[in-house]
């Protein structure tokens, strides 16, 4: 069986992009900011989003010529990384990877030229409305559809788990047209589409049901022609190696914050972290999250690679997605009573662990995916 | 259970039920008359709310006032006095002061709560630190103490301070019962991972206790305490739920409803199913050994087996669920709870997280395990013999 | 769900039965004598077998009028627990558990005259050549067949794991006869049987391949009348509950050898039973064998009632066989580098724990009869 | 990598090839030739077999002389020696040792083998117990080792003993390099669970090694020792094998010839794959990383995660095979293996047991991982000051 040999070494620009997304971030959401926008109704500061766009970060993956820095998924997977250690709230993911990696993957030139620039720039944002029901993650809609009369369509159905629709000025939805599935952008405030926020276990990354009831489109909103499931395919992978980097920070974080407790917890007159008990589970979380990154960089790295990306994807994104909730869990069991009080920031990585872990596709779908990549 | 036992027990239950109709009584009258006839406590000497009888003769009488109409709804209001306090009064306290806090603590009139684990003390309770010092025929309390249940409701606190810090960790230590309503006293609510406060934190701040609230010797503290959790081992343990019930049931239940069908799932579920009946089927034996008094299997595997059962079935429940597992119906309202029952999945999968933290963590009970069941020997101690104030703490 | 209230105090019976075995075993078979027959060609020595006949063993769970004690399976459960704890090694399981309960639950009245008084004598060693293939399980042969031709058959076909067949005077065989499954007792001596011993993982417990080609048999031969399904789907419950038996002792004596290791063996001048990492696991393992023996009892106690028995059969069959392999793995490693000698007994567990998961079922395939039992 | 040194390296490999054609030359003469070159590990000083280059110069040479068309046998027939023995001699040993043991190592003329852990010293290898006395110009050494890899085959051991048993444990040890057809020298092989023996029980019977053997100071054999580990975990790690190798290809070889198509052993077989995967895309990056000398996992990750891993794949593997999994085609013969790669299942599954034990055990793994990589604090130690003989030891 076939890999592509890849290099590891983080380059310049690479360690840049880290070094200014941790001062950036860290600056910006500390604890306390994160935590009053997890409380707060709309999740999210717009301000934040501009500043990150003006970092540039919104931009990382696109094109040059449609306003972007033209870097690819390694870039992505540092900053995600990063946002994940401090569980940075808001809708970078939905707009900047999974909104993004939708319209390169799908769209014409001409969709390209029509939305990437204002992704890049940050003025629009973005969310994907994916799955119809709650389990299986088919990309392939069994009840939204569209009809077409004339020139127009008309979009009916509901997406379930649609990341940060209540604040965003765009969502992408994938729809049912005969045997094909179709794209199309639509505006929030377009009558016929109602957004009902849910109450979600992980409260840094918001979701919707967003349904619609007969939206009427034309041919300016549409995202790509003919069959646009290679496209839908080929982003969702993307969007999976993204999220992995993003569990690798945050599994990263909870151990740091189990191993720190571990040296400074004393019972009995010795640091909890003597006892092989905590000790040992400690140095499994330290493999478990290098196991993890290992997944996410190669991931990261293959991207181009079509045939290699159907391999890493599901890859990364079921031993990332185990890691994490694993490595977050235990960090809240080596706490002990303080780790499960709501002023301690543990829970805040086991909610963001377990929800990112459901959100692509579980573990076990991953592996099925994996699995007919390499032909088991 | 001798036959002489058996119809005195059951001759004053009958008694109970026909001079005080649990249909017409007012409850806390019920209660009380139910306590002055010995049938509270059952292993409790006469006037002390028992018979001088045995622990399991009380599971009669539970029993067949439960059929006879009464409620037995006390033993849950005020769990932490009747299943606890009541222990320890009766092997620590004098003959006052078991008058005066027995009876009301059998009727719920007066609500009691533990005040034993602190921020610095949790697996290792005897390292405490909240002060008591002497003055006169009082002690002024100082100190925090965490996961308090009940204290906000709390009339009584059994309380477990450190009066000698010179002296090696578990002498040092004197038990009080501490007024719940005196100044200096502050109860908080701790909330927790899933946004509800089941909990209190309690601050003591110059608090005074009059001498008379002390139970047994100045220094007799961790025997008292002691005699606390060997009482909560006991309610803890005990009592079999049906099969298929509790969270194993939740999850059954969410697999049906979704009309779920890939294997893989199914054989895991089926995994837990077996393992939840294993845990199940081990304390329905261990109880039927243990009240024959034929050495079985120990109690304590249960609350281990149960912590880890309840975190990965519960974990397990919201992979079912697939994307609404990722949904906290309940929102994070920072509330105290109306119920204890049995939560929405994603609420139980947070709330059991705690399952191997509260009660002895996993890591103490695997210990308790290894040490005292299967005699295997313990880590070498660096905090036994020296004075406390010497204990590293960190 | 319904369960039947049981009772686990032992009876006097049970209690005398398990003091007479422990004696009779811990003499008889020494683990130098084990080791002997271990690395012997035959496997066992018939004069064993004349004594547990002696003692009632051979017919503790046949009926009194057919020269058994007429037992049950608790008392079965008792003697084959304490055979587990010292991995007696022989035909008693073959012979005296599954043979007689397929001979019981499948047979004629006249069936059991003809065969089960031999049986409970001992003079009569038979065994049960039930599977087909090496993987499924599945108690209607895929491929061994007879034919009728006038009052005769003709069997051809060739049974897989058929324990201890090298050893025995009769080999009861499954066979499709059209839909049905029939049964017949074979002489093993019979022209068209070939009886090829395997080399096993686990010496203590021999098995071969059989094969029939065109054996003939004729209407004395037979064991049961119509389709033998419903009484073979009981007997193999009844040997799944009784084989938990064995394997709960197995664990046990396992446990106890790793417990004692961890007491006794220093390094860096501590016993190494005092390290969370041996200590936990011990407990861990005591916690896993009392779950096992849970279930093994109450499947043994059971084992009157159809219904509960389809539950409890498959329940045991899997906790145990988890339970055994996971101890016997355990206990090697606590015991380190002498574990992994052949001179030390801890591998001979692991052997007959491995082998055992799989004779009657792996776990994953008793758990599937346990979700059809359940509902699930 | 200079441009001169790699220019120097890939001359004299060319000079080597040239003057001594692989395929007309026998094997121990061009390997002397390569020593005699300093082509035999390139990290020693020139002399003693090097170059006083890097490490990662060697791995260009053997890529050269194996696309040269010469073997590299030797360093898999006196593994020892060359990867462990090589170093120590190097960093500890006189010009004169160096001299009469390095050349004849290199061509595998003389296999040498390790002689450290004992039955009473297996993870606590510096808990040794073999003494050595002194006896005018010899040492006369008496003990047992376990164990030993080739010690049936070797010419040369290198032997920890014990010369001073007041002495706290670490201090009272010295380093010999025992000659194994010594008078006193029993080497008989200890037979696995596998029914083969891999390796050999050494015992030491008044055997008698001149002074002129030992190496480096009296006492200081456990820093000698050390070197020797040092050299086996650069050993054992290194070199990436290929995706879906080893023995999670032979479990999907088990799963395709079978046919097997159970969709929960599927997921199962899936997921020991992409852990499997993740160790060596981990295996990989630190190789990588190490290399170029930016900080990295942990190297030592990899013998855990594969121990885990190669015991649960091959225990899976039997579940795929059924009741073919309880087959042992091999027998238990009791004999020495004539090689040692891949097994067939069976015996693989017993093999593999010994992972998490051999060359360190999982659980002296996870302390290392834990006290030096993340910074935990040790346990309290109740040996390391004490005279040895006064350590407890059961």
């Amino acid at each position: 069986m076939a890999e592509t040999r890849v290099s590891y070494t983080p380059t310049e620009d690479q360690e840049l992009i880290r070094s200014t997304a941790r001062q950036f971030l860290t600056e910006r959401f500390d604890i306390e900011t994160v935590r009053d926008l997890i409380m707060s109704d709309e999740g999210f500061d717009r301000t934040h989003y501009k500043e990150m766009a003006d970092l540039g970060w919104t931009g990382l993956a696109i094109a040059e010529e449609h306003g972007g820095a033209g870097l690819g998924s390694v870039e992505m997977g540092v900053l995600l990384e990063e946002m994940g250690r401090l569980l940075t709230p808001g809708p970078f993911f939905a707009s900047a990877v999974l909104a993004t990696s939708v319209v390169t993957e799908v769209g014409t030139t001409d969709d390209h030229a029509r939305i990437l620039p204002r992704l890049a720039t940050g003025e629009l944002i973005a969310t994907v409305g994916l799955f119809d029901t709650a389990r299986g993650w088919s990309l392939h809609p069994e009840h939204t559809m569209v009809a077409r009369h004339g020139g127009k369509w008309t979009l009916t159905g509901t997406k379930r788990a649609v990341l940060d629709a209540g604040m965003v000025d765009l969502v992408l939805v994938t729809a049912a047209e005969g045997d094909k599935v179709v794209l199309f952008a639509v505006d929030p405030n377009a009558s016929g589409v109602t957004i009902t926020p849910e109450s979600v276990l992980d409260t840094t990354r918001r979701q919707s049901t967003v349904e619609f009831d007969g939206v009427v489109l034309t041919e300016e909103d549409r995202v790509g022609q003919g069959d646009t499931t290679p496209g839908l395919v080929r982003a969702h992978r993307l969007a999976t190696v993204a999220l992995a980097a993003e569990q690798v920070g945050g599994a990263q974080a909870a151990m740091d914050m189990a191993v720190e407790y571990a040296k400074s917890r004393y019972q009995f007159g010795r640091p909890i972290g003597s006892y092989q008990s905590i000790k040992h589970r400690c140095a499994n979380m330290l493999m478990k999250v290098e196991h993890a990154r290992s997944t996410a960089y190669y991931g990261a790295r293959v991207s181009q690679d079509d045939d290699e990306l159907a391999v890493a994807a599901p890859l990364a994104g079921s031993v990332c997605s185990e890691a994490f909730t694993w490595i977050a869990g235990e960090n809240i069991q080596v706490h002990g009573g303080i780790g499960f009080t709501w002023e301690h920031d543990a829970h805040l990585y086991l909610k963001r662990a377990k929800a990112s872990s459901l959100l692509l596709g579980s573990p076990r779908y991953q592996r099925d995916l994996l699995g007919r990549a390499i032909g088991i | 259970m001798s036959d002489t036992d058996l119809a005195r027990v059951d001759e004053l239950v009958d008694e109970l039920l026909a001079e005080f109709p649990p249909d017409s009584t007012p409850e806390i009258e019920f209660w009380g008359a139910q306590y002055d006839k010995g049938l509270a406590w059952a292993w409790h000497p006469e006037g002390s709310g028992g018979l001088g009888l045995q622990r399991r003769h009380q599971t009669r009488i539970n029993r067949r006032l439960t059929e006879g109409g009464a409620s037995i709804e006390n033993r849950h209001r005020n769990l932490l006095g009747i299943a606890m306090g009541a222990g320890v009064l009766d092997a620590h306290a004098t003959a006052e002061q078991k008058q005066r806090w027995l009876r009301p603590m059998f009727t719920a009139e007066e609500i009691w709560c533990q005040l034993f684990s602190e921020p610095g003390a949790g697996s290792d309770v005897a390292g405490l630190s909240t002060r008591a010092v002497r003055d006169g025929d009082e002690w002024v309390v100082n100190g925090q103490k965490v996961w308090t249940t009940l204290a906000h409701l709390a009339k009584w606190g059994m309380l477990v301070t450190r009066t000698d810090p010179d002296a090696p960790k578990h002498q040092g230590m004197t038990y009080f019962i501490v007024d719940m309503e005196a100044e200096g006293v502050d109860v908080r609510p701790l909330y927790q991972i899933t946004g509800e406060a089941e909990f209190n934190e309690v601050f003591f701040n110059d608090t005074r206790i009059p001498d008379w609230n002390r139970i047994d010797d100045v220094g007799a503290g961790w025997r008292v305490a002691l005699t606390t959790l060997m009482n909560e081992r006991v309610a803890i343990g005990g009592g079999s739920p049906p099969r298929e019930s509790g969270y194993i049931g939740q999850a059954v239940e969410v697999w049906r409803e979704t009309g779920e069908d890939d294997p893989v799932l199914r054989d895991e579920l089926l995994h837990l199913w077996a393992e939840a009946e294993a845990a199940r089927l081990t304390s329905n034996r261990a109880d039927e050994l243990a009240s024959a008094g034929i050495p079985g299997p120990e109690g304590s595997t249960g609350k281990l087996a149960w912590a880890n059962l309840n975190k990965e079935i519960t974990e397990f429940t919201l992979d079912l669920l697939g994307l609404d597992g990722t949904l906290y119906p309940d929102g994070y309202e920072l509330t105290r709870p109306d119920s204890f029952g049995q939560h929405e999945p994603s609420k139980a999968f947070l709330r059991t997280r705690a399952n191997s933290i509260e009660g002895g963590t996993s890591e103490i009970m695997l210990n308790i395990l290894g040490e005292r069941v299967l005699g295997l020997p313990g880590e070498p101690r660096v905090d036994k013999d020296l004075p406390w104030v010497q204990v590293p703490r960190g």
